[in-house]
C-alpha cells in the first residue's frame, strides 16, 4: 500500500517504572480499515490505546495521523482530528440521562462551547443527532434512563455510542464487545460492520469470533511488542500467535 | 429619659473568649454593685458576642446602634475590632469607653470626643517596661512580638523608655504556635533580658516553652501587664513565676475601691479578676458617675461628655484622670508574679514606674471642644 | 443431596423500579449452576440479592439451610459465599498481593486450602506483578485477580459474574479447566457468563430469567438439546 | 425487538440535573418580598435589618459564585474569601488614594478578582480533589498574610472606610435603603447571568466535567479550559462581591480573606445546597439569619448553629434546597 | 551561626515537624485511609488535652492524665462515630466537611461550657521539665526530646499497623470501595468505628504531647489542624510514611525560614526592610512550599496508588 497509512506507530515505548508495557511497539493503520489488536492479558493492547489517545505520555517514539505528528498533541486536540476512544471500563456520565451523554459528545464535535447566553436545550439538530446515535447502538427506547441505571451491558452500548457521536475518522474501540451477552455482541458487530467505510476502526478485542469476522488485518501485541501483523487467516495460521494468545480458539472461530 | 442602655459588645466566643468575659463580669459587677442602677436611671446591660471578627463586631455593632439605640457601648477587647467599629459608634454620636482596646489611632489624629479610654493607650504598658529594664540596668535585650501593626507598636514603645541594647528584635507570624527556632536564637543571642509582647495564647505558648528551654536561669523575661495576668498565670502556673511586667492596677493595690471590688469578685465568680476585670468594672464605674453628674439627663450629650470628662469616680486603681485626647493619665507599677500568703501562684505589686503618666500621641489630636 | 442455596420468590427492587419479579431456584452441594439471560435482564441483580448488597423486598434465601435475605452482607460472605463481581472491584489501592491476602480465610474448611501460592499457580500473571496496585493492572489481570480473591476465601459457594471478561482466550481456557477441577473437587459454583457452549459443558443445571422471571429451568442435556430456548432467550 | 426494554415506563424524561430553573412561581414573589423589603422594616421602625438584608444579599452573591464552580465545577475552592478579599481592597485602596467612584472601583473589583482567580487557577487546577482544596487553601493563606503585613493599608487592623463608594446618578449610597436596592439589583443580575451561563453550552460542559472529567477530555473538550472560564468568572463575582461587602461595612481588613471566612462560604454554599441554582443564595440567607437570631440570645450561639448544621446534613441530604426540591432532584 | 546553633535548629526543625506529625497521624488514618475529612478532628484533639489536663491536676501526675485522657478520648471517639460519623462516611467529602464543622462549633461550645473560656494548665512532667545537655554547650529541652521520641513511634507503628497487617489492609479496602469489602465478609462498621476510636486516641496522644508546650484553650485544634492538612497532603494522601517525611519537611523548611530569612534579608535589603518582608515570607513559606509541590507533584511527594 503506497498511500500514507491514517496511524502510524513508530518505535513507540512506555515504561512503567521497570516495566515496558510498551516496547518498540511500531503499527501502521491503513485508512478505511479494521484492524483489530490482540494479545494477552497485561499485553499493553489498553497501555498503547492510552497513549494513541493522548491519555498516557509515551516514553518514547512518534505517534502519526496521517502526515500529523500526533506525539505531544493533547486529548481534546486528537479528538478534533478525528482520532476518539472508547474505555476499557466504561466510562461514561452516570447521573445523565442516555440522551445528554449522547448530545454532550455530540456538543464537542459542532462547535465551540464557550457559549454562556443561549440555551442548550434548543438546539434541536444536537438532540436529533445524539437520538440517532442512540438507535444506532440500541438504545433509542433507553434515550431517558440515567445512564448509572443501565445494565452493565446497556452502558458498554452506550460506551460505544459516546465514540460513535464524535464521527471519529479512527475509533479505537477497546473490548467494546467485553460484558454483552451473544445477543448484543452480535448486534455490536452489525454495527461496527456498518461503520465501514465511515471510520477506520483499531479493534482491541478478545472476543475472537468477532475480531475473525471483523478485522482486515490483525496485529498481536506480546509484551509490549507486535509480534505479527496480517490478514485474519494469517494470524490464525501463526504458530508464535497461538501460543501465546489463541490456544484452541483459532478452530473455534473458524 | 427615664433608663438607660449600655450596648457591651465583647469577644465571648473563640480563643480570646477569656478577655472579653472578664470584662463582662467586671462591668456586671459594678452593675450590681450599683443596684442595676447607672446613676438615678436603670440600667439595661445587652451583653453580645464581636466573634474576635471585625465583619462580625461592625454587623453587631449596627445592631446596638441602630435597633437597639443604645446610650453608651464599651466592651472591645482587640484594637483591630475597636478600629473597624469606631466609624459607626462616632457617626451615631454614642458615647463609647473602652475597657480594654487603646489604639494609636483613636489617641492621636482619629481621637474623638465621644470616645474615652478608660484603661491605657496601648503604648503605654510597653513604655513602661522599657523604663524598668532600662533602670534596672539590663544591657542587652532581645524582643519579640508578632508580625502586625500592634506588634510593632508594641516595641517601638519599649524603646521609647529603653536605650541600652538591643541584641534581637523578631517578629513572629502571628499564628506561630512553636517557637523552639526563637529560642534556639535565643539562648545563642547572650541577651540578659527578653521582652516579649505576644497576646493570648501565643504568650502561655512562649513562656512554656522559655522556661522548658531552661532560658529562665539565663535571662529575665518582661512583659506586659496582659502576658502576665491571673489568666496567663492559670494556664501556665509554676513557670511564670519571677515573671515581671507592667500595669496601671493589681489586686493587691491597698485602696477601698479596689478592696471591695477584689473581694466580691472572687466572691462572685470565684476567681482572681485580671485587668479586663478591672477596666470593665472602671468603665461602669465611670458610667455611673456621668449618669449621676447629668442627673440622668443623657439626651444633652454635651453634658454627658463634660462629666464623663471630669471622671469623679472611684477609680480601683486609683488615680485616674483624663487627658486631653480622652486617654487616661494615670500611674504605671511593676509587678512580679509569685505565691501570695496563701500559696497561690499571682501578681505582686512591686513599686511605681510612671507616676501621671499620658501618651506619646495625645500632642496629635486636635480633639473638638 | 441437599441444597446448598434456596432462593424462593425473590423480588427485588432499585428504588421505585421493580427488576426481580419472583425468581426462585436451587442449588445443591456439589453442584455447578447457571443464570443465563440478556443484558438487562437481572442476574447480576439476583446475584447481589443473595449477597445482601441488594436487600430483597419479597422471598427468602436460604442459605445451608438457614435463612439469610436479611443478613448483613458481611455475615453472608462469611457464612461461605465468595464473589467474582460484574466489573471486577478491585481495590485500587491494595497492591496485588494484599487483594489476594487482605481476606483470606478457609471458610469451607478444605484441607487443601487455596493459598497465595495456589493463585500464583494459577495466574502466574500476578505473581509477576505482586507488589502492583490494584489500578495499575490491566483489565484482564483484575480479572484474574478478583477471581483469586474470591477463592483465597475458600468458600462454600463460589458466585462468577461474567468472570470471563476480558480474559484472552488462553486464559479463558484455563478459567474453565479451572472451574472444572474445582467442580471435580466438590465446590458449589454459580457462574454467569456469556459463553453459554461452555457452560452447556461445564454446569449441571441451567437457570434462564427474562425480565426479572424464571422462564426455563433444567439440565444440560436439556439445554444442549433444544437451540429454540437459545435462541428465544439467549439470542445465539 | 427491544428486549431490554422491560419496563416502558421508565422511558418518560426524568428531570435533568442540567437544568436549571428560575421556579418563577416562587421566585417572582422572593424577588417583590425583597423589593419590599426595605418598606416593611422602616415600616415596623426596624431599619436596622435593611443593612441585615444586604449583607445576606452580597453573601448569597459570594456564595452563588462559589457554588458556580464548587456545584456545577465539582471544584471544591477553599481560598474563595481571598477573592472577596481581593475586591474589598480594592475598593479600600483606591478610597485610600482618592478614588470614590463606584464606576471605577467596582469594574476595578471585578476584573482583579478574575485576574488573582485567573493566576491561581492556571497553578491550581493542575491537581485534584483534595489536593485542590488545599492548594487554594495556600494561595488564600498567602494573601492573606501579604494583606497582613502590608502597613501601609492597615495591616491586620485593617482599613477604616469613611465614605461609601460614589455611584452618581443622583444615589446616595450612604443611605442604608439606596445601597440595598443597588445591591439587589446587582445580585439579580449576576444571579440572571450565572442562571444563563449554566443553561447554556457552556454549563453544560461545565457540569459534564464535574461529572466525568476524563470522559470529558475523550470526548474532546479542553477541560483546563473550561474549568479555568468557570474559576476565573467566579472570581470575579466574588471580588465584586468583595467591592459591596467593603461599601457595606466600611471596612476592609485581612480577616475578610481569612481561611474561615472560606470555610464559612463553603458551609453556605453546602447547606444551602450544592449544585442547586439557589443553593447560594438560600445557604447565605439561613446561615446568617440563624447566626443573627442566635447571637441576640445566647453567648453559646456557637451550639445551635452547630445542631442547625448537623441536622441538615443528617435530614437534607443536598443541602436546604433539597428539601424544597423533593426527591425527583437528588444527587 | 555556629555548628551548635545549626544542630540545635536543625532538631528543633525535625521536632516542630513531629508536633505536627503527631496530631496529623490521627488524621492520616481517618482521612488518608477511610477517605473521611474530619474537621472535628481538632476538637478530639483539644477535648484530649483537656481531659488530659483536668486528670492530671485531679490526680497531681501526668502521665495518669496521659492514661486517662486517652481512654476517654477514645470513648469520645466511639460516641461521635457511632451517634453521627457513620452517617457520613458514604456521604461526598462536601456533607463530611458541613456535619464535622457543625460538631467543631459544638465542641467548641460544650468545651467552653464544662471548662470556661479560660486556658487550662497543663504542665510537662517533672523529670521531662527542663533540658537535658545533648553535648557540651548544646542544651535541649527534655520534652522536645519525648515528643521527637514518641512521634517517632506513633509513626512506626501505624506503619506497621496500616501496611503489614491484615486489618490495616481491610481498612484500606473498605474505604476504596465499601461494599466489595462487605462482600469479602469483613464488618466494615466495626472496624471503622475500632480505626476511629484509634484515630481519637492518636488525638488525645497528640494533646497530652502538645498541652504542655502550647496553650490548652478553646479554638486549640484549629489552627494547628490546617498546618496538620498541609503535612499529609504535601507527604501525599493515604500514606503514612509521606505523612512522617512531610511532617518533617514542613518542620525543617518553616524553621529553617524562620531563623534563615530574616538573615538572608537583612543583608539583602537592610534592617529595616527585612524586619517587615522577612516575617511576612516566613508566614508563608509552608504555604508556598505546599503549592509547590502540589505544582510539580499534583498528588503530594509519596502518592499511596501511585
Ligand atoms: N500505571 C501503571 N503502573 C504500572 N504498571 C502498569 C500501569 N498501567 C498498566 N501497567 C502494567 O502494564 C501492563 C500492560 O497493561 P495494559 O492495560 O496495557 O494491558 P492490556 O494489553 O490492555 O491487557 P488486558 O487485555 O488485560 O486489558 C500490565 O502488566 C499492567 O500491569
Ligand atoms: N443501580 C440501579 N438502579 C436502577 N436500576 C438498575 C440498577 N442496576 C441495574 N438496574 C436495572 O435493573 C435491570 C437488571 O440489571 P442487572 O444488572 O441485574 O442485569 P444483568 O442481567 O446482570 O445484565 P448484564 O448482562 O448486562 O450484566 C436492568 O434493566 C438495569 O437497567
Ligand atoms: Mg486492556
Ligand atoms: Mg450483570
Amino acid at each position: 500500500m503506497s498511500t500514507v497509512p491514517l496511524l502510524r506507530v513508530l518505535h513507540l515505548v512506555k515504561r512503567f517504572g521497570g516495566l515496558a508495557a510498551t516496547d518498540d511497539a511500531s503499527l501502521d493503520v491503513q485508512d478505511g480499515e479494521i484492524h483489530a489488536l490482540i494479545g494477552p492479558n497485561g499485553a499493553g493492547k489498553t497501555t498503547l490505546i492510552h497513549q494513541l489517545s493522548g491519555a498516557l505520555e509515551p516514553t518514547s517514539g512518534t505517534i502519526w495521523f496521517g502526515k500529523q505528528n500526533i506525539t505531544d498533541l493533547p486529548m481534546h486536540a486528537r479528538v478534533h482530528l478525528g482520532l476518539v476512544r472508547s474505555y476499557q471500563i466504561t466510562s461514561v456520565f452516570k447521573r445523565l440521562s442516555v440522551l445528554d451523554n449522547l448530545a454532550l459528545a455530540v456538543q464537542a464535535k459542532s462547535g465551540s462551547s464557550l457559549r454562556f447566553w443561549q440555551p442548550a436545550r434548543s438546539e434541536r439538530a444536537r438532540y436529533d443527532a445524539a437520538t440517532a446515535v442512540a438507535e444506532r447502538v440500541g438504545l433509542g427506547a433507553q434515550l431517558h434512563r440515567l445512564a448509572g441505571a443501565l445494565s452493565h451491558g446497556e452502558q458498554r452500548q452506550l460506551e460505544v455510542g459516546l465514540a460513535l457521536a464524535l464521527r471519529p475518522r479512527l475509533l479505537l474501540l477497546d473490548e467494546p464487545m467485553a460484558g454483552m451477552g451473544p445477543d448484543e455482541s452480535e448486534r455490536m458487530v452489525a454495527l461496527l460492520h456498518s461503520l465501514r467505510g465511515e471510520a477506520t476502526m483499531l479493534l482491541v478485542e478478545h472476543d475472537m469470533d468477532a475480531v475473525f469476522r471483523l478485522a482486515d488485518r490483525i496485529s498481536t501485541l506480546v509484551f509490549g511488542r507486535v509480534i505479527a501483523t496480517g490478514t485474519p487467516a494469517e494470524i490464525r495460521e501463526n504458530a508464535d500467535v497461538r501460543r501465546a494468545y489463541l490456544g484452541d480458539e483459532a478452530e473455534i472461530g473458524a | 429619659a427615664d433608663h438607660v442602655k449600655v450596648g457591651l459588645m465583647s469577644t465571648l466566643s473563640g480563643p480570646g473568649a477569656g478577655l472579653g468575659i472578664d470584662i463582662r463580669d467586671g462591668f456586671q459587677l459594678a452593675m450590681k454593685h450599683n443596684g442595676g442602677k447607672l446613676g438615678t436611671l436603670p440600667a439595661e446591660v445587652i451583653v453580645v458576642d464581636d466573634q474576635m471578627s471585625p465583619d462580625a463586631a461592625k454587623q453587631t455593632a449596627e445592631r446596638l446602634i441602630k435597633r437597639d439605640n443604645v446610650d453608651f457601648m464599651t466592651g472591645v477587647v482587640f484594637s483591630n475590632i475597636m478600629l473597624a467599629v469606631a466609624p459607626a459608634v462616632f457617626q451615631s454620636k454614642t458615647f463609647y469607653l473602652s475597657a480594654n482596646a487603646g489604639p494609636s489611632q483613636l489617641a492621636g489624629a482619629q481621637c474623638n470626643p465621644y470616645f474615652f479610654s478608660v484603661s491605657y493607650q496601648n503604648d503605654n504598658m510597653h513604655e513602661a517596661v522599657g523604663k524598668v529594664v532600662n533602670d534596672k540596668g539590663f544591657k542587652k535585650v532581645a524582643l519579640l512580638a508578632p508580625n502586625y501593626p500592634a506588634g510593632k507598636d508594641a516595641l517601638a514603645g519599649f524603646k521609647r523608655y529603653y536605650k541600652g541594647e538591643i541584641v534581637q528584635e523578631v517578629y513572629t507570624p502571628l499564628s506561630q504556635l512553636d517557637y523552639g527556632a526563637e529560642l534556639s536564637n535565643l539562648r545563642a543571642s547572650g541577651a540578659d533580658a527578653v521582652y516579649i509582647f505576644l497576646p493570648g495564647g501565643l504568650g502561655i505558648n512562649f513562656i512554656k516553652q522559655f522556661v522548658g528551654a531552661g532560658l529562665s536561669k539565663d535571662m529575665t523575661l518582661f512583659g506586659p501587664g496582659f502576658s502576665a495576668d491571673e489568666d496567663v498565670i492559670r494556664a501556665v502556673g509554676e513557670p511564670m513565676l519571677g515573671m515581671f511586667n507592667s500595669s496601671q492596677w493589681g489586686h493587691d493595690m491597698d485602696n477601698a475601691a479596689n478592696k471591695r471590688f477584689v473581694a466580691d469578685f472572687q466572691k462572685e465568680y470565684g476567681r482572681l479578676p485580671t485587668l479586663y476585670a478591672a477596666q470593665g468594672y472602671d468603665a461602669a464605674q465611670l458610667m455611673n458617675a456621668a449618669v449621676r453628674d447629668v442627673k440622668g439627663k443623657i439626651e444633652d450629650k454635651q453634658a454627658v461628655r463634660k462629666a464623663l470628662k471630669a471622671a469623679k469616680f472611684d477609680s480601683v486603681r486609683g488615680n485616674f484622670k483624663f487627658n486631653t485626647n480622652q486617654f487616661p493619665i494615670q500611674d504605671y507599677y511593676l509587678r512580679v508574679i509569685g505565691k501570695d500568703s496563701q500559696g497561690r501562684i499571682t501578681n505582686k505589686t512591686l513599686s511605681t514606674i510612671f507616676k501621671d503618666h499620658g501618651d506619646a500621641y495625645a500632642a496629635q489630636c486636635k480633639m473638638p471642644s | 443431596m441437599t441444597a446448598l442455596l434456596e432462593v424462593d420468590s425473590m423480588e427485588t427492587a432499585y428504588g421505585s423500579s421493580q427488576v426481580l419479579f419472583g425468581v426462585s431456584f436451587a442449588i445443591a452441594e456439589g453442584e455447578v449452576a447457571t443464570l443465563l439471560g440478556r443484558n438487562g435482564m437481572g442476574k447480576t441483580t439476583t446475584v447481589r440479592s443473595l449477597l445482601g448488597l441488594t436487600r430483597a423486598r419479597g422471598g427468602t434465601v436460604r442459605f445451608q439451610g438457614e435463612r439469610i435475605e436479611a443478613l448483613a452482607p458481611d455475615r453472608i460472605a462469611r457464612m461461605g459465599l465468595a464473589v467474582v463481581p460484574e466489573g471486577r472491584q478491585i481495590f485500587p489501592n491494595l497492591s496485588v498481593s494484599e487483594n489476594l491476602r487482605a481476606f483470606g480465610a478457609n471458610r469451607n474448611a478444605s484441607s487443601e486450602p487455596w493459598t497465595l501460592d495456589r493463585v500464583y499457580a494459577l495466574f502466574p500473571r500476578l505473581a509477576e506483578r505482586s507488589r502492583n496496585m490494584g489500578n495499575q493492572l490491566s483489565g484482564g489481570e483484575q480479572q484474574m485477580l478478583a477471581i483469586g480473591r474470591a477463592l483465597m476465601t475458600n468458600p462454600h459457594l463460589l458466585v462468577l459474574d461474567e468472570a470471563t471478561e476480558g480474559l484472552a482466550p488462553l486464559i479463558r481456557e484455563e478459567i474453565w479447566r479451572c472451574l472444572a477441577t474445582l467442580r471435580a473437587q466438590g465446590q458449589t459454583i454459580l457462574v454467569i457468563d456469556k459463553y453459554v457452549q461452555r457452560l452447556v459443558r461445564l454446569a449441571d443445571r441451567h437457570t434462564i430469567i427474562e425480565r426479572g422471571q424464571v422462564v426455563w429451568q433444567g439440565d444440560s442435556e436439556q439445554l444442549g438439546a433444544d437451540p429454540s430456548l437459545w435462541q428465544r432467550y439467549i439470542g445465539v | 425487538m427491544r428486549k431490554t426494554d422491560m419496563n416502558p415506563s421508565k422511558s418518560a424524561p426524568e428531570s435533568s440535573i442540567l437544568d436549571h430553573g428560575l421556579h418563577l412561581r416562587w421566585s417572582v414573589p422572593l424577588l417583590v418580598l425583597l423589593a419590599l423589603l426595605p418598606a416593611i422594616a422602616h415600616g415596623l421602625g426596624e431599619d436596622f435589618y435593611i443593612g441585615v438584608a444586604s449583607r445576606v444579599l452580597i453573601f448569597a452573591l459570594a456564595a452563588t459564585s462559589l457554588n458556580l464552580i464548587l456545584g456545577f465545577g465539582g471544584m471544591v475552592s477553599f481560598g474563595h474569601a481571598a477573592f472577596v478579599g481581593i475586591g474589598a481592597y480594592t475598593v479600600g485602596i483606591l478610597m485610600q488614594s482618592g478614588i470614590a467612584s463606584a464606576w471605577i472601583a467596582w469594574p476595578a473589583a471585578f476584573v482583579l478578582g478574575g485576574l488573582f482567580a485567573c493566576v491561581i487557577g492556571l497553578i491550581s487546577l493542575r491537581t485534584q480533589g483534595v489536593y485542590f482544596i488545599m492548594i487554594t487553601l495556600a494561595f488564600a493563606q498567602m494573601l492573606y498574610y501579604l494583606m497582613v503585613s502590608l502597613k501601609n493599608y492597615g495591616g491586620e487592623d485593617g482599613m477604616s472606610l469613611f465614605t461609601r463608594s460614589d455611584l452618581g446618578m443622583g444615589l446616595d449610597l450612604s443611605s442604608d435603603t439606596q445601597f440595598y436596592f443597588v445591591v439587589l439589583v446587582l445580585f439579580v443580575l449576576a444571579f440572571l447571568a450565572i442562571q444563563r451561563l449554566l443553561n447554556a453550552r457552556f454549563g453544560h460542559v461545565l457540569q459534564g466535567i464535574r461529572e466525568n472529567e476524563v470522559r470529558m477530555a475523550a470526548l474532546g473538550f479542553p477541560v483546563f479550559r473550561y474549568k479555568l472560564v468557570a474559576f476565573t468568572l467566579a472570581g470575579a463575582v466574588a471580588g465584586l462581591a468583595g467591592a459591596l461587602l467593603a461599601n457595606q461595612g466600611s471596612y476592609v481588613s485581612p480577616s475578610t480573606m481569612q481561611w474561615s471566612q472560606s470555610g464559612m462560604l463553603l458551609v453556605m454554599v453546602i447547606l444551602g445546597g450544592v449544585g442547586h441554582l439557589f443553593g447560594g443564595l438560600a445557604g447565605a440567607a439561613a446561615f446568617l439569619l440563624i447566626e443573627e437570631g442566635l447571637v441576640s440570645y445566647t453567648i453559646y450561639w456557637q451550639m445551635g448553629l452547630g445542631a442547625v448544621l448537623l441536622a441538615v446534613v443528617l435530614l437534607a441530604p443536598n443541602g436546604l434546597m433539597s428539601l424544597r426540591a423533593g426527591k425527583k432532584e437528588r444527587a | 551561626m555556629t555548628g551548635i546553633l545549626i544542630l540545635e535548629q536543625m532538631l528543633n526543625g525535625l521536632q516542630f515537624g513531629l508536633m505536627l506529625f503527631l496530631l496529623a497521624a490521627g488524621l492520616t488514618l481517618v482521612f488518608g485511609i477511610m477517605d473521611m475529612i474530619n474537621l472535628a478532628h481538632g476538637s478530639l484533639y483539644m477535648v484530649g488535652a483537656y481531659l488530659i489536663a483536668t486528670i492530671a491536676a485531679a490526680s497531681g501526675s501526668f502521665w495518669l492524665g496521659l492514661a486517662g485522657g486517652i481512654v476517654a478520648t477514645a470513648a469520645i471517639g466511639v460516641l461521635l462515630e457511632v451517634t453521627v460519623l457513620r452517617r457520613l462516611y458514604q456521604r461526598d467529602h462536601l456533607a463530611q466537611v458541613l456535619g464535622t464543622f457543625a460538631i467543631l462549633l459544638m465542641a467548641n461550645e460544650g468545651v467552653r461550657m464544662v471548662w470556661g473560656s479560660q486556658p487550662l494548665q497543663l504542665n510537662p512532667p517533672a523529670v521531662l521539665a527542663g533540658p537535658v545537655e545533648l553535648l557540651p554547650g548544646f542544651v535541649y529541652p527534655a520534652f522536645r526530646l519525648f515528643i521527637i521520641g514518641v512521634g517517632l513511634a506513633v509513626a512506626l507503628l501505624l506503619y506497621l499497623l496500616v501496611t503489614h497487617t491484615r486489618v490495616g489492609m481491610q481498612v484500606r479496602a473498605g474505604a476504596s470501595n465499601r461494599e466489595m469489602a462487605l462482600a469479602m465478609g469483613t464488618n466494615v462498621r466495626r472496624l471503622f468505628t475500632a480505626l476511629f476510636a484509634l484515630g481519637a486516641a492518636l488525638c488525645a496522644v497528640a494533646g497530652g504531647m502538645l498541652g504542655p508546650l502550647l496553650a490548652v484553650q478553646v479554638g486549640m485544634g484549629e489552627s494547628i489542624l490546617i498546618l496538620a492538612f498541609v503535612v499529609i497532603v504535601i507527604g501525599g494522601i493515604g500514606s503514612i510514611r509521606g505523612a512522617l517525611l512531610g511532617a518533617l519537611l514542613v518542620g525543617v523548611v518553616d524553621t529553617a525560614g524562620r531563623t534563615l530569612i530574616p538573615l538572608l534579608f537583612g543583608q539583602l535589603m537592610g534592617p529595616a526592610a527585612a524586619s517587615n518582608a522577612g516575617p511576612a515570607v516566613a508566614s508563608i513559606l509552608i504555604y508556598v512550599l505546599m503549592a509547590a509541590v502540589l505544582f510539580w507533584k499534583p498528588q503530594g511527594l509519596f502518592p499511596a496508588h501511585g
